[in-house]
């Protein structure tokens, strides 16, 4: 049986855990995840991620590859909220506008993680040094935003909240998961490195285990997103059509520069989701501290309610053909 | 004596904890984990989760004259990022 | 001000909450995962694990005409699963 | 050494860490497993045997046997409840006497785990649809103890306190822990319809670690358990009595069902426990919400201090034994 | 009504339990995992890990009288591995 | 590449996510792992430590090491609290001097655990039985930090504090962590002797695992641990000094024990990390409860904030040198 390529990516079992996950909270039922342990499969996600990638860099070397492709990773999280800060500029204030910019600049692990899923279940190679443009992308459209609010907003904003440069860098370099995720994947590197048998003894806990672990984590997803999703209807149809076009778009812009970068296809889709996936952790847990004059319902309800179950059930395979039918074309 | 009490984001814990240290507060108390709603802000739980933080509980009994002296640092503290506090009586056993 | 401190199962948090913003309070604070006893239940730790649910300790700062417009509600909430309210002077900080 | 069923059963790991647990109570060590952590287990074990059972339910298909073994569970959830109700009337209130009833008539899914992991240890086989007779037997018996309730209780109850239809389904129906095992029943069963490579990617989380975690989900259930054996003294030595004889009882009727259901001794076995189990969770829980006159200590303390031990340690093999002596007797 | 608010050592727990029921309290709420400083000691959220165990914080609705009854008693448990206790006016809503 | 022990042990990914806890919190990045999380992960290692233990004694057999280890190990928990005693009651009150005493002669599960890393990794061979050494030295050094106090406090102690014997009994021998190891040890053991087919299924969980479980455990503790090295400051150098020294000393004294017991190199190194860690999870449980005179930030922050440390990063290696230095020297 011939089934599409969304049936297909729907019937894997991350995405039916999200379901039903999403779908116990539209029945009401009293399923739930308690605080602290959504924060263990969150923080178990990223060490493991950044663990594999970290081996999977080691393994593979530095390529000619690896450089242009984390430039234009960071490259593409400056632009992308510059972007976004305009259109939103049409319906929001400065403050609203920069902080939900950066979260769309910004990536979604789990987003990444579940692109790998995909891949993985396709058996489409792609490389380790991808974990690397994770980390990467996480942190400059928090800058971004940062520096947005400085020079865009009002002269009036009360003494205390001038911003220092110093604060802005920690607050978006030193973010735990930015923090857990490279220095896991700096601990792959140095275990591949000098003690490969490491490697083996942690196989069963980051790699055995991972697919289970996502599949529990996007269970709790699932409640916690369609828990947002009523909050959007506040936010007017205006973001909701951004939650929904900013994606695509970003992912459109990915895919043309993945093609110029000559990304093989895996590579290429997690590239490409890199750019489609917003943050709903890392940016809305600074924007909160540093531009408390911004709607945190605004900037959570968009990327967790609706972008992130978007990219997750759909956005992903749309974005494979797209990489299958523009990286193959006749050169630019 | 007098009981004050003070819920606020998580985030803040350090800078109201400076706070009540430099006014020499005998002692106090902290519940982290809480939610709520106020006139800024819904803090639901999965507000963790996602880095937010939810919000601390913080329980002070000291005399009046500590809350005197406190009382413009923990208002520029909480007019930053919202938060609520109130004073009651309270007898020590 | 008044402080009102509503003592129930973790059961009726969405009863109660309703009942909170029917009357639009300013705020409300919930402190989840308490336990304890009351004169007819005794609640505790492994109730949350068995699906019973344990305490929620809600907390509102509001005015006393506020307090007057719910009681009724509150009180009905609270008679049919148990639980307690009492209510307290506060002053804001 | 020859070593009888019983002492087979309590030297297996997952029995002997609920004794450890048990233990630790009755020597007042401060050994504790704090909340949540013991709910990350039970949502795991949940997820795990849903999971596993709809893999085996697509891999074995819809069998003669399934049809008439789901509904027979399905009638003595119905039954075993008016029973209990007919019994316990002779001491308690309608109240009282309908909740711990309802809880005898559900069942127990941890009973369920350790009577598949006896005959997994015995190498007895069993049939994946078996998962599918405990998610159908959690809820039924809920829905019988509150129509008990409306129809038996005086005419005097409060207003407030007549309940809807379809709040009672909706208690029964939707409660977190039936949701999530028939939920992912269902995602195993697509699993394995659609996604094969799936079934291999979760085998490491689901499969291999699920005897320890049943283990130390069981060192918890020791300690919980011992913590409610002394409310037992205030309940009287007729709800005692009630606790060892009532699964007993059903066990004996379960065992004549299953042998004109024709079972094999696997399935059996596991019929038979699912009617001798008796609900700790799923069923205080709706009772609490909706019988709230009756004494959740009575149904707590019997369910889960004495039944629950009970069927953990001598039961299995009691009902074992009485699976291997009633079944092939000749035709009834 | 009175108000009594106990914050202590979890590891008290049991034994000021044991005071409360022995003077017949109607009731009481008890939340844990609170941490806070106090004259003697800082208790911070990894002492559970430790074992030392965090502070446990009880509140009591109760008449006065009672509270006079066990006054004795929570000082002498208190005392000895610190913590504090305050009464404060409350009424049943 | 040759590369020196120490910097092999440092490359270990266990040590490696320690560092990565401690560098956390130097950096103030906001990672954490909430409560009870890190109790979920001691709760494990100590249950799964105890149970392959107790099947390697089993498989093993009492041989004639056996008893004379064990005695040995006990013996050590006994004399070195005293000798810690005598060195600390320089500077410090018998108070303090016996709780911080008490400390550095019982053990830490986590040094223990790193230790055997390091020989798997190095490939040397140790046996079961050492569990059983780990087990038995956690309480005696509390018992003697309770009769120090007992006969050297200062006779107006309030009459409240006056100790019973069972009650400090009671709290050395029924400590959670005592409990657990001990009673997964008798698991262990029962398993193996009767029940093989449950080591296997129990493998996945308290095997393969562990490796991994380990690491997450000790990013924590790196977490934990470099928050309260700055609490050292207030304590004083001499404090800071026998930080250090205190476990040099005892692996000093360790491996001439362990060299007159014959113990083969695997073996040897555990029973010197045994003498040379210090307690600070049972211990300070106990002396808080019973010695509320006594400070607990001074024996906190030394075991936790320097030598914990001190001896997984460096320690080990440096105990392993002196192990194959001293042991192979002609008889004494
Ligand atoms: N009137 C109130 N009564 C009780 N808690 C309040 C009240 N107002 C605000 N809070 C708490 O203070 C937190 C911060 O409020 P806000 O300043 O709106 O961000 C809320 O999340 C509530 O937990
Ligand atoms: N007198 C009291 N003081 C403090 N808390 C109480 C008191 N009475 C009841 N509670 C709390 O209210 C909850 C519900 O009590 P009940 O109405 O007996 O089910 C109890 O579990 C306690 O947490
Ligand atoms: N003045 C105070 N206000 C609020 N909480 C206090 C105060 N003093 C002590 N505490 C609490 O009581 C606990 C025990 O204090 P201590 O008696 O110093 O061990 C502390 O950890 C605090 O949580
Ligand atoms: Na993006
Ligand atoms: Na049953
Ligand atoms: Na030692």
């Amino acid at each position: 049986m011939e089934i599409s390529p969304i049936l297909q990516n729907v019937l894997a079992p991350p995405v039916l855990f999200f379901l039903i996950g999403a779908i116990s909270v539209l029945f009401k039922s009293d399923l739930e995840i308690p605080a602290p342990l959504p924060k263990l499969f969150s923080l178990y996600l990223l060490l493991a991620i950044g663990f594999k990638g970290g081996i999977e860099i080691q393994k593979s070397g530095f390529t000619d590859q690896v450089l242009p492709t984390l430039s234009a990773a960071i490259l593409m999280s400056l632009v992308i909220p510059l972007i976004g800060f305009l259109i939103l500029r049409f319906k929001f204030d400065v403050f609203n506008s920069a902080a939900i910019a950066a979260a769309y600049g910004s990536i979604s692990a789990v987003t990444f993680i579940s692109a790998e899923s995909f891949l993985e279940s396709q058996k489409i190679a792609f490389d380790g040094f991808m974990v690397g443009a994770l980390a990467l992308m996480e942190s400059p459209a928090i800058i971004v935003g940062l520096l947005l609010v400085k020079f865009a907003a009002p002269k009036n904003r009360p003494k205390s909240r001038k911003m220092h440069l110093s604060a802005i860098l920690h607050e978006s370099l030193l973010n735990g998961s930015v923090y857990l995720l490279l220095s896991s994947l700096i601990v792959g590197f140095l275990t591949a490195s000098s003690n490969p048998s490491g490697i083996e003894k942690m196989e069963p806990f980051t790699g055995q285990l991972f697919y289970g672990a996502e599949c529990f984590f996007l269970l709790d997803m699932g409640i916690v997103a369609a828990q947002r999703l009523p909050r959007l209807k506040n936010a007017g149809s205006f973001l909701i059509g951004f939650a929904i076009f900013m994606p695509l778009f970003n992912a459109f812009i990915g895919v043309f520069v993945a093609r110029f970068l000559s990304l093989g296809p895996g590579n290429a889709l997690l590239f490409v989701v890199l750019c489609a996936s917003a943050s709903y952790l890392a940016v809305p847990a600074a924007m909160r501290m540093t531009v408390p004059e911004a709607k945190s319902s605004y900037y959570i309800s968009t990327t967790l309610g609706l972008t992130f179950p978007f990219n997750i059930v759909l956005g992903i395979p749309i974005y494979m053909s797209l990489v299958n039918t523009i990286i193959p074309l006749s050169p630019l | 004596m007098k009981r004050l009490d003070l819920i606020f984001s998580e985030r803040e814990l350090d800078a109201i904890i400076k706070t009540l240290e430099k006014a020499n507060v005998p002692g106090y108390t902290v519940m982290k984990h809480a939610t709520g709603r106020g006139p800024e802000r819904v803090v639901t739980e999965d507000m963790e989760f996602t880095g937010l933080g939810a919000n601390a509980h913080v329980i002070v009994f000291c005399e009046q004259e500590l809350i005197d002296k406190m009382r413009d640092n923990i208002r520029e503290d909480l007019s930053y990022y919202g938060g609520v506090a109130y004073i009651s009586e309270a007898t020590p056993l």
